[in-house]
C-alpha cells in the first residue's frame, strides 16, 4: 500500500514536474507567468492524437510531432502575443494578461471548432503493467517518467553549459544590453518558447495517452503552476522538486486522509511553504542590492 | 571609420537629437561632452542600433549602419553603457563571456579574460559573484571588461567614470588610453569634461540635441566657453 | 553625550564578502558627514543597513539613542531618516509631481473610512499635499516640469527629483548616495549650493557618499574614509586629503591636495 | 422585465470589476481567484438569509466581511515579499480550487447541488445603488493616500518601501477592498439569481472579470466599469456568438495588450486628473441613468 | 459571477398568438451533454411536427421554444426566466440534469409554470424537504430505484458479495447514486469495502482506486459521467484490478467505448432506454428516416414522453393555466407514452413503474441484458 502510493505519487508528480518546468522556463526568462502553457499542452495532446490516428503514424513519430507542434505553437504565441509587448518594454502584468488571453482563446477555439468531444488515444504502448514488489505501475508511466527526466536534465545542461543557454539567461535580465553584445533577441526568445513549447508538447502527449485529449485539459496545468511556486518560481530544479512533492502529497493525502479534501491540502501546503520560505523550496534567496 | 550624418532622434514627441553630425577616425579617442540631457547617451544608443533614428544616416567603413543592435555588434562595435547595465543575474565570469558572445569560445577568450584581469584585478576575485551584488565601481570595471571581451574595433563609452572613486576614475581613463593603444578606437561621452578633453584627439560639445562646438581635444579644452560652462573655471582663474 | 546617530562595531557579511566590517562612526546633529572610500568599500551597504534594507550581521546602529537594527524600512523612515539611491529609483512612469506626492502620506491625516467617504478633511489634506509637493519641487527647481513623466527627465534632473522626494519625507537625517554622479563640475557646484540651502532650511544632518572630491571637500564638515568595509580614518577634509593612506587607497596621486582651500 | 434582469447583472458585474480594477489596475497585481471571493460572499450571505432568515443588508455585510477575511488569509503569505505578485496570482488558483472543494463538501452549502430558493432581494435599484456606491468609494480611495501608495508600490516596490510605504499593508488594503467588492457582488448575485452552486465560481468567471478590467483600461476605474457593463449587455444582443464569446474575450485581451494596453477607453494609464474627471462624469451619468430607469 | 443571462434563441419573438401554444424546451445543445441534447432537440421537434400535423392540441398548434442550457444551472435559470417572462410559455420540458432542473424550479415554481424533466433522476427534483413541488414533474425513474436496480443486479445476477464505490463529489447525481447503491447493496447483505470520491474535472483516480482495490471487491460501482468512468476503469486495470465494473445511466454514450477501449469491456450499467427495446422501434425508424442516424438514447424518448404527458394534460385541463395543467398531470393514469404506460404518483410527481434496463458493453457495443419493472 505504502509502496503503491509512493509509486503512484511519483508518477503523477513526474507529469506535474514536466509541465512546471516548461512554465518555469518562460518565467525565468521573461519574468511573467505564461498561463498559455496549459493551452499549448492541450494542443500538443490533440496533435499527438491526430498524428497517431488520422495520419496513422507510429508512436515515436507522434511524440516528435507533438513536440514540434508545441514548439511551433509556442513560438507563434510569442511572436503574436508577447513580442509586441516586449518591444514596448511593457510591464510583466501585461504579459500575464496577454497570456491569459491566449489561453482563453485557444481553449475556447478548440471548444468551438472540435467541440467538447474527448479523444482517447489508441493503446500504443499496450496496457501492460510492471510489478515492483506488490505494487504496480503502468508501462506508460515508467516511460513518461524516464522521458521527462531526460528532457529536464537536457534542458538544464543546455541552459548552463552552452552559449545559447547563457544568452537566454542574459536576455532574462536585460534584452537591450544583450542585443548590444550580439545576441539576437527575437531568435533567443523564440528559442525559449520553442523549448518550452516542445516540453509542453511532450507533456501533452503523455497526458493525452494517460487520460485523453479534450479542450479544458490545460487546466491541469494549474497544478503545475502551484508546483512551480512551491518549488520556487523561475527555478527549474525547483519546478521538478515542487512537482514531485505535490504529486506525492496529493496521493498520500488521498490515500491516508481523504481524497475529497486533497486540493485543500495542496493549497494549504502552498500557503505554508510560502509562509516559511517566501521564495519557495528552491528559490534562491539572493539579497537584493540597491 | 564611423560617420554620423545630421542625425535626428525622437522619444515620442521629444526631440533628443537634432541634426547631429559626428565622425570618428580609426585609432582616435573622440570625446563628447555636454550637460545633462544634451543627448550624448541617445547618440551612443543610436549608433548601437537601439534607438531608431528618424532622420539622418550612420555610416561604418563606407557601409550604412542598420538600426539593429546585434547587427551593429557583429560589425565590431561595442559599448560600455551608462550606469553599466550589467546582467545582475549572471556571475562576473558569465558577464565577461557574454561580451565574447560573437566570438568562438576558445583559448583566445581565456587570454582576453586575463587581459581584463590585469587591468582590473578585483574582478578575478569576484569571478563567481553575481554582478548585481558588486559595488558600483566593481560594476563599472566589469562593464568595461565585458565590452573589451568582444575585441571591438570601436568601443563606445558612456560616462565610464560615473560613480568611480577618483583613483579608479584615473585608472579607467588610463585603461581607455591603453585600450586605444592596443588598436581599439574609442568614442567617449563624459561628464568629467577635463579628463575627457585632455585625452581626446578630437572632441564635440553637445547641447540640447545639437553639436555646439567641435575641434581637437586641445582646442576645445582651451575654449573659454567650455572652460566656463563645463570645467567650472571662470575666465581668468587658473 | 549621546551622538545624534552612530554605528557601533557594525558588520555586514555576504557569504565570504565582508562588505562592512566592525565599523564605528558618529554623526553629530547638524553636520554634513562625508563618507568616502574606494569602490566596494561598503559605503552603500552602510546606507542599506541604516535604512533597514539589510539586517546587520552584527553590531548596532543608534539613532538619537534608539537601536535601528531590526526595524523595518518604513519604521526607520518614520524616525526621520531618508535617503537617495546610487542607482536612481524613481517611480518612473509617474509624473514628477506624483513622485513627490506619493511619499507625502504623512500629510494625509485621515483614516481609511474617511478616505472612502472623501470627507472635507480629506479634500483639505489632499490640497495641502499638492501644495507641499509643489513646494519641494520648487526647492530643487523642478516645478516647471511637474507634469513630465519622471523617466523623461535627463539623468541630472532625475537626481534632483530623488532629492525632492527624500526631502518630502521630512527627514532629520538625510543620506545622499552619490548625488552628483553624472554631473559635470558646473552642475556639481550648483548641487553643492542646493544641498547647503536645503540643509540650512530644513535643519538637516547629512551623510554624503560622493566620489566628486570637489563636492565632498566643499560640503563636508568631517569625513569618514572607508576601505574594505572598515574605517580607514576620519577627520576634516584637509586632514583626509593629505593622509597618505587615503591618497594611496582612494584619491590617487593626481588628486592629492588638489582640493585644499 | 427581462431587460431589468440583464441590467441588474450588469450592475453586479460592475461592482466586482471595479474591485478588481483597484487591485489589478492600480496595485499591479493579478488575481485568478476573484470568483472565489464572490463565492464566499454569495454563500455567506445566502446561508444567512436562507437558514437564519437574517436581514438582507446584514447578510450582505457578512458576506463582504467573509470575503475580506479570506483574502487576508491568502494575501498575507504571498504579498509579503518585495517580489512581484506572481506568487499571489498562483496562490489564488489554489485558493479558488480549495474554496470550491470546501463549498462542495459542507453540509450547509448543500454541496455541489447548490442552494436553490434564495429569496430574490436584489432588484435593479438595489444593484444600481450598490454599484454607484462602490464606484464612488473606489474612486475616493484611489484619489486618496491609499491609492497613491498602491501606485507607488506598483511602480517600484523597493523605492516605495524605502520611502516609508508599507508594502504588505498597502497591498493588503487594496486586496481586501477588492475582495470586499467581489464579496458584495457575490451576495447581490445570490439574491438576484435565487440559486447558487459552487461551479458558478470557477476560474473562468475570474478571468471574465479580468477581461473587463483589462479592456476598460488598467489604471482606470470607469473604463473597467463601462467594460463590465458592455460585456454583460453585448452578449444579450449578439446571441449567436454564445460559443464564440470566450474565444472573442481571449482574442480581445491579446489584441488590447498588443495594440492598446491602456485599454479601449483610451485613458492615459496614470492620469489622475483624467480618471477623476471621468469618474465624476460617470458618477453623474450613473445617477442620471438610475433615475431614468428606476 | 459575471454570468450573462439568456442564450441562443431558436425561435424569433412573435406577438402572442391565441392559436399557438408555446412550450419551452430547455436542453443542453452545447457542452459536455450536447451529444444527447442535440438528439433530444431533434426528436422533440420531429414529434411536435407530428402532433401538429395531427391537429395539435384541440386545434391549436404547438410552438416549441428551444434554448440552450449548456447543462449549466445558471444558464438554465436565465433560460427559464426568459421563457416565462419574454416568450410566455405555458410549460417547460427539461432539463436533463437534476441539478440544473432543481435550479430552474427556483424560477418556475414561483411563476407556477409546469416543468417536466426528461432524465433528472434525483428525488429532490420533485420533492423538497418531504413536500412535493407543485408544478414540477419528471418522466424518468429516480435514483434510489436506479441504485437499487444496480445493487440487485450486482448481488443476484453477478453474485457479488463485496463492492467498492468511486464517485464524483462535484456532481450531485453521482453522490446521490453512490449513496443509494450503497444502501441497497448493504440491505441485500453485501459489504461495501470502500467509498472514494474525486472532483469533477480531475483525471487521476489512481490514489483512490489503489485504496479501493486493496480489498479485492467483486464489483466497483462507478456512477459518474462516461469520461470519468472510462478513465477510472482504465486506471483500475492499470493498477491490476480484475473484478467487474458497474455504472449508472450516464454511461449510456458511445463515448465510453471510444474512451475506455479494452478496459471498459464487460462493464454493466443501468439505463433508461435501449435501442433494442421493442416498444420504441417505430420511433427509431422515424428518427433515422428524418435525421439519418440513430437517436442518442435515452434523452430523445424521454423528452417525447414528456411532450405526450404535457399534451394530454393540456387537453384534459382545457386550459393553459399552469395550475390546471399541473393538476391534470397529477391525475394521469396509464397514459400510452413512447416508452410504456405512465401513471403519476401525486405525492411525488414521479411516474410509477418506469422500467430500468441493464446493458453491458461487449465487443464495443451496448448489449441489452434485461429489464427491471419493479419500483
Ligand atoms: N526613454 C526616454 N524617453 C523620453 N525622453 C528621453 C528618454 N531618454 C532620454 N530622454 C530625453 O532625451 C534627452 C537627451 O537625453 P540623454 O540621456 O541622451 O542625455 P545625456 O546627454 O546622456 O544626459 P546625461 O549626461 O544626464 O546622461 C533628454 O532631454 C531626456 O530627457
Ligand atoms: N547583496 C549583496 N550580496 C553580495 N555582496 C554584496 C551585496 N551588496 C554588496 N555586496 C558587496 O559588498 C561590497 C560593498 O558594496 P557597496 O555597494 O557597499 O560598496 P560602495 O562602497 O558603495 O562602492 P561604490 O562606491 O562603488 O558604490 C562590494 O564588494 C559588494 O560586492
Ligand atoms: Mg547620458
Ligand atoms: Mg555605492
Amino acid at each position: 500500500m505504502l509502496l503503491q502510493t509512493a509509486i503512484t505519487g511519483l508518477a503523477i508528480g513526474g507529469i506535474y514536474a514536466l509541465m512546471a518546468v516548461g512554465y518555469s522556463l518562460v518565467f525565468s526568462v521573461l519574468n511573467f507567468s505564461n498561463f498559455a502553457h496549459g493551452s499549448v499542452i492541450m494542443l500538443g495532446a490533440y496533435a499527438g492524437y491526430f498524428i497517431l490516428t488520422k495520419a496513422g503514424a507510429s508512436f515515436p513519430v507522434a511524440l516528435a510531432g507533438s513536440m514540434v507542434a508545441g514548439a511551433v505553437l509556442g513560438i507563434t504565441n510569442e511572436r503574436l502575443a508577447y513580442r509586441p509587448l516586449r518591444v514596448r518594454n511593457a510591464r510583466p502584468l501585461y504579459f500575464m494578461i496577454s497570456a491569459m488571453g491566449v489561453a482563453i482563446f485557444l481553449e475556447n477555439l478548440v471548444y468551438a471548432t472540435l467541440g467538447a468531444h474527448f479523444y482517447s488515444y489508441p493503446e500504443v504502448l499496450g496496457r501492460s503493467i510492471v510489478r515492483i514488489g506488490g505494487a504496480s505501475i503502468g508501462i506508460l508511466d515508467l516511460f513518461a517518467l524516464a522521458f521527462s527526466s531526460v528532457a529536464i536534465t537536457g534542458l538544464h545542461l543546455f541552459l548552463h553549459r552552452t552559449k545559447s543557454g547563457l544568452a537566454i539567461r542574459a536576455c532574462s535580465f536585460d534584452m537591450t544590453v544583450a542585443s548590444v553584445f550580439g545576441v539576437r533577441i527575437d531568435r533567443t526568445v523564440g528559442l525559449v518558447f520553442g523549448l518550452a513549447g516542445a516540453l509542453a508538447g511532450l507533456s501533452g502527449i503523455f497526458l493525452g495517452m494517460k487520460y485523453m485529449a479534450y479542450p479544458t485539459m490545460g487546466w491541469i496545468t494549474n497544478k503545475a503552476y502551484v508546483a512551480a511556486v512551491i518549488g520556487g518560481l523561475g527555478s527549474l530544479p525547483g519546478a521538478v522538486i515542487g512537482g514531485i512533492v505535490l504529486g506525492l502529497l496529493e496521493t498520500f493525502v488521498s490515500v491516508y486522509v481523504s481524497s475529497i479534501i486533497r486540493d485543500v491540502f495542496s493549497f494549504s501546503a502552498l500557503v505554508l511553504v510560502l509562509l516559511a520560505m517566501p521564495n519557495g523550496l528552491m528559490g534562491k534567496y539572493v539579497e537584493e542590492k540597491i | 571609420m564611423l560617420t554620423v550624418d545630421s542625425l535626428s532622434v525622437f522619444y515620442g514627441r521629444i526631440r533628443a537629437l537634432d541634426g547631429v553630425s559626428v565622425s570618428v577616425n580609426e585609432g582616435e579617442i573622440v570625446s563628447i561632452i555636454g550637460p545633462n540631457g544634451a543627448g550624448k547617451s541617445t547618440l551612443l544608443w543610436t549608433i548601437m542600433g537601439v534607438n531608431k533614428p528618424s532622420g539622418g544616416s550612420l555610416w561604418w567603413k563606407g557601409e550604412r549602419l542598420l538600426p539593429v543592435p546585434s547587427w551593429v555588434a557583429a560589425r565590431g562595435i561595442s559599448m560600455v553603457p551608462e550606469r553599466r547595465r550589467l546582467f545582475d543575474n549572471l556571475t562576473v565570469r558569465e558577464n565577461l563571456l557574454i561580451g565574447a558572445y560573437l566570438r568562438k569560445w576558445d583559448a583566445s577568450v581565456k587570454k582576453d579574460m586575463e587581459t581584463v584581469f590585469r587591468l582590473f584585478p578585483i574582478l578575478r576575485e569576484r569571478l563567481g559573484q553575481y554582478a548585481g551584488t558588486l559595488s558600483g565601481g566593481e560594476q563599472q570595471m566589469l562593464a568595461i571588461g565585458r565590452a573589451m571581451m568582444g575585441r571591438p574595433a570601436l568601443l563606445l563609452f558612456d560616462e565610464p567614470s560615473l560613480g568611480l572613486a577618483p583613483a579608479l576614475a584615473s585608472e579607467v581613463f588610463r585603461a581607455i588610453q591603453r585600450i586605444r593603444e592596443e588598436g581599439t578606437t574609442c568614442l567617449l561621452a563624459e561628464q568629467n569634461a577635463y579628463k575627457a578633453l585632455e585625452m581626446a584627439d578630437r572632441a564635440y560639445v553637445m547641447n540640447v540635441g545639437r553639436v555646439a562646438i567641435q575641434g581637437s581635444g586641445k582646442e576645445v579644452l582651451a575654449n573659454p566657453e567650455v572652460r566656463a560652462a563645463y570645467l567650472g573655471i571662470k575666465a581668468g582663474a587658473s | 553625550m549621546l551622538a545624534f546617530a552612530e554605528c557601533i562595531r557594525l558588520s555586514k557579511h555576504f557569504g565570504g564578502v565582508r562588505a562592512v566590517n566592525d565599523l564605528s562612526f558618529k554623526v553629530d546633529e547638524g553636520e554634513i558627514l562625508g563618507l568616502i572610500g574606494p569602490n566596494g568599500a561598503g559605503k552603500t551597504t552602510v546606507f542599506n543597513l541604516l535604512t533597514g534594507f539589510y539586517r546587520p550581521t552584527s553590531g548596532s546602529m543608534l539613532f538619537r539613542g534608539r537601536e535601528l537594527s531590526g526595524l523595518t524600512p518604513p519604521d526607520i523612515v518614520g524616525l526621520g531618516i531618508a535617503r537617495t539611491f546610487q542607482n536612481i529609483r524613481l517611480f518612473s512612469n509617474l509624473s514628477v509631481l506624483d513622485n513627490v506626492r506619493s511619499v507625502l502620506y504623512r500629510h494625509a491625516r485621515y483614516g481609511f473610512v474617511e478616505a472612502l467617504l472623501r470627507s472635507p478633511r480629506v479634500r483639505l489634506c489632499e490640497r495641502h499635499v499638492h501644495e507641499k509637493a509643489m513646494e519641494y519641487l520648487e526647492e530643487v527647481g523642478l516645478a516647471d516640469r511637474a507634469h513630465d513623466r519622471a523617466s523623461h527627465l535627463p539623468y541630472g534632473l532625475q537626481r534632483k527629483l530623488e532629492l525632492a522626494r527624500a526631502l518630502a519625507l521630512e527627514p532629520v537625517l538625510l543620506l545622499l548616495d552619490e548625488p552628483a554622479a553624472g554631473m559635470n563640475p558646473e552642475e556639481s557646484m550648483n548641487l553643492v549650493e542646493l544641498i547647503r540651502d536645503i540643509r540650512e532650511k530644513h535643519n538637516l544632518t547629512v551623510i554624503l557618499i560622493e566620489h566628486h572630491m570637489d563636492v565632498v571637500m566643499t560640503l563636508s564638515h568631517r569625513i569618514v574614509v572607508m576601505n574594505f568595509g572598515e574605517k580607514l580614518m576620519e577627520g576634516s577634509p584637509e586632514e583626509v586629503q593629505s593622509d597618505v593612506r587615503v591618497i594611496e587607497a582612494y584619491l590617487g596621486e593626481e588628486y592629492a591636495g588638489a582640493y585644499r582651500r | 422585465m427581462y431587460i431589468q434582469g440583464v441590467l441588474t447583472v450588469a450592475m453586479i458585474n460592475i461592482i466586482s470589476t471595479a474591485g478588481l480594477a483597484v487591485f489589478t489596475g492600480f496595485t499591479g497585481l493579478f488575481s485568478l481567484g476573484h470568483a472565489a471571493f464572490m463565492a464566499v460572499g454569495a454563500y455567506t450571505s445566502a446561508i444567512l438569509t436562507y437558514f437564519v432568515k437574517a436581514p438582507y443588508l446584514l447578510a450582505l455585510a457578512a458576506g463582504v466581511l467573509a470575503s475580506c477575511f479570506l483574502s487576508a488569509l491568502v494575501g498575507y503569505p504571498t504579498l509579503r515579499t518585495r517580489l512581484r505578485g506572481d506568487y499571489f496570482a498562483i496562490a489564488t488558483i489554489g485558493m479558488g480550487e480549495a474554496t470550491r472543494v470546501i463549498l462542495e463538501n459542507l453540509k450547509i452549502t448543500q454541496g455541489a447541488r447548490g442552494l436553490p430558493g434564495i429569496t430574490q432581494y436584489t432588484t435593479l435599484p438595489v444593484a444600481a445603488a450598490a454599484a454607484a456606491v462602490v464606484l464612488l468609494l473606489a474612486r475616493n480611495m484611489l484619489a486618496s493616500v491609499y491609492g497613491r501608495n498602491a501606485v507607488a508600490v506598483r511602480e517600484d516596490a523597493v523605492a516605495a518601501e524605502m520611502s516609508g510605504i508599507h508594502l504588505l499593508r498597502t497591498r493588503m488594503i487594496s486586496l481586501v477592498f477588492s475582495a470586499g467588492c467581489a464579496g458584495l457582488a457575490g451576495g447581490l448575485y445570490a439574491h438576484y439569481l435565487a440559486f447558487i452552486q459552487p461551479v458558478m465560481f470557477t476560474m473562468v468567471q475570474s478571468t471574465q472579470i479580468t477581461a473587463a478590467v483589462v479592456c476598460g483600461g488598467t489604471g482606470s476605474l470607469t473604463g473597467p466599469a463601462l467594460a463590465a457593463f458592455v460585456f454583460t449587455v453585448a452578449p444579450e444582443l449578439l446571441r449567436a456568438a454564445q460559443m464564440w464569446r470566450l474565444v472573442i474575450y481571449g482574442l480581445m485581451l491579446v489584441l488590447i495588450m498588443v495594440f492598446r494596453p491602456q485599454g479601449l477607453m483610451g485613458y492615459r494609464d496614470l492620469s489622475w486628473q483624467g480618471v477623476l474627471s471621468l469618474s465624476d462624469r460617470l458618477r453623474k451619468s450613473v445617477a442620471g441613468g438610475k433615475d431614468g430607469k428606476g | 459571477g459575471g454570468q450573462k443571462p439568456g442564450s441562443e434563441a431558436k425561435t424569433p419573438e412573435e406577438p402572442k398568438d391565441p392559436e399557438v401554444i408555446k412550450i419551452g424546451h430547455a436542453v443542453a445543445l452545447t457542452g459536455d451533454a450536447s451529444i444527447w441534447g442535440q438528439s433530444e432537440s431533434n426528436a422533440l421537434k420531429m414529434w411536435v411536427n407530428k402532433v401538429n400535423d395531427q391537429g395539435g392540441i384541440d386545434g391549436k398548434k404547438i410552438q416549441l421554444v428551444t434554448y440552450d442550457t449548456r447543462a449549466d444551472s445558471v444558464e438554465a435559470v436565465n433560460v427559464a426566466k426568459r421563457m416565462i417572462e419574454q416568450d410566455k410559455v405555458v410549460a417547460i420540458i427539461g432539463a436533463a440534469q437534476s441539478g440544473v432542473t432543481i435550479a430552474m424550479t427556483a424560477v418556475t415554481e414561483p411563476a407556477k409554470i409546469p416543468l417536466i424533466s426528461t432524465t433528472a433522476t434525483n428525488p429532490e427534483v420533485t420533492v423538497k424537504d418531504g413536500v412535493v413541488r407543485p408544478h414540477t414533474f419528471r418522466v424518468c425513474f429516480i435514483d434510489p430505484f436506479q441504485g437499487t436496480v444496480a445493487a440487485q443486479f450486482a448481488s443476484t445476477k453477478l453474485g457479488a458479495k463485496t463492492a467498492a464505490v468511486l464517485y464524483d463529489v462535484g456532481s450531485d447525481y453521482s453522490s446521490w447514486l453512490a449513496q443509494y447503491f450503497i444502501e441497497a447493496f448493504e440491505k441485500m447483505g453485501g459489504t461495501v469495502l470502500g467509498k472514494e470520491a474525486f472532483r469533477t474535472g480531475e483525471l487521476d483516480y489512481r490514489a483512490m482506486l489503489g485504496k479501493l482495490k486493496e480489498g479485492k471487491p467483486d464489483v466497483v460501482f462507478i456512477p459518474t459521467a462516461q469520461k470519468e468512468a472510462a478513465l477510472a476503469m482504465k486506471q483500475a486495470r492499470d493498477l491490476g484490478y480484475e473484478g467487474k465494473f458497474l455504472g449508472g445511466d450516464n454511461w449510456g454514450s458511445p463515448d465510453i467505448i471510444e474512451l475506455g477501449g479494452s478496459a471498459v469491456e464487460g462493464g454493466y450499467f443501468v439505463n433508461l432506454a435501449s435501442l433494442e427495446d421493442p416498444d420504441i422501434q417505430d420511433f427509431i425508424a422515424e428518427y433515422r428516416a428524418e435525421y439519418g442516424s440513430d437517436p442518442v438514447l435515452p434523452n430523445p424518448v424521454m423528452a417525447i414522453d414528456a411532450l405526450i404527458v404535457l399534451v394530454e394534460a393540456i387537453k384534459k385541463a382545457g386550459s393553459t393555466d399552469g395550475g390546471a395543467i399541473a393538476k391534470a398531470i397529477e391525475e394521469i393514469k396509464d397514459l400510452e407514452a413512447l416508452t410504456g404506460k405512465i401513471t403519476y404518483d401525486p405525492a411525488t410527481h414521479n411516474p410509477l413503474n418506469k422500467p430500468a434496463i441493464i446493458q453491458q458493453i461487449k465487443d464495443g457495443q451496448f448489449i441489452y441484458v434485461e429489464k427491471y419493472v419493479t419500483s
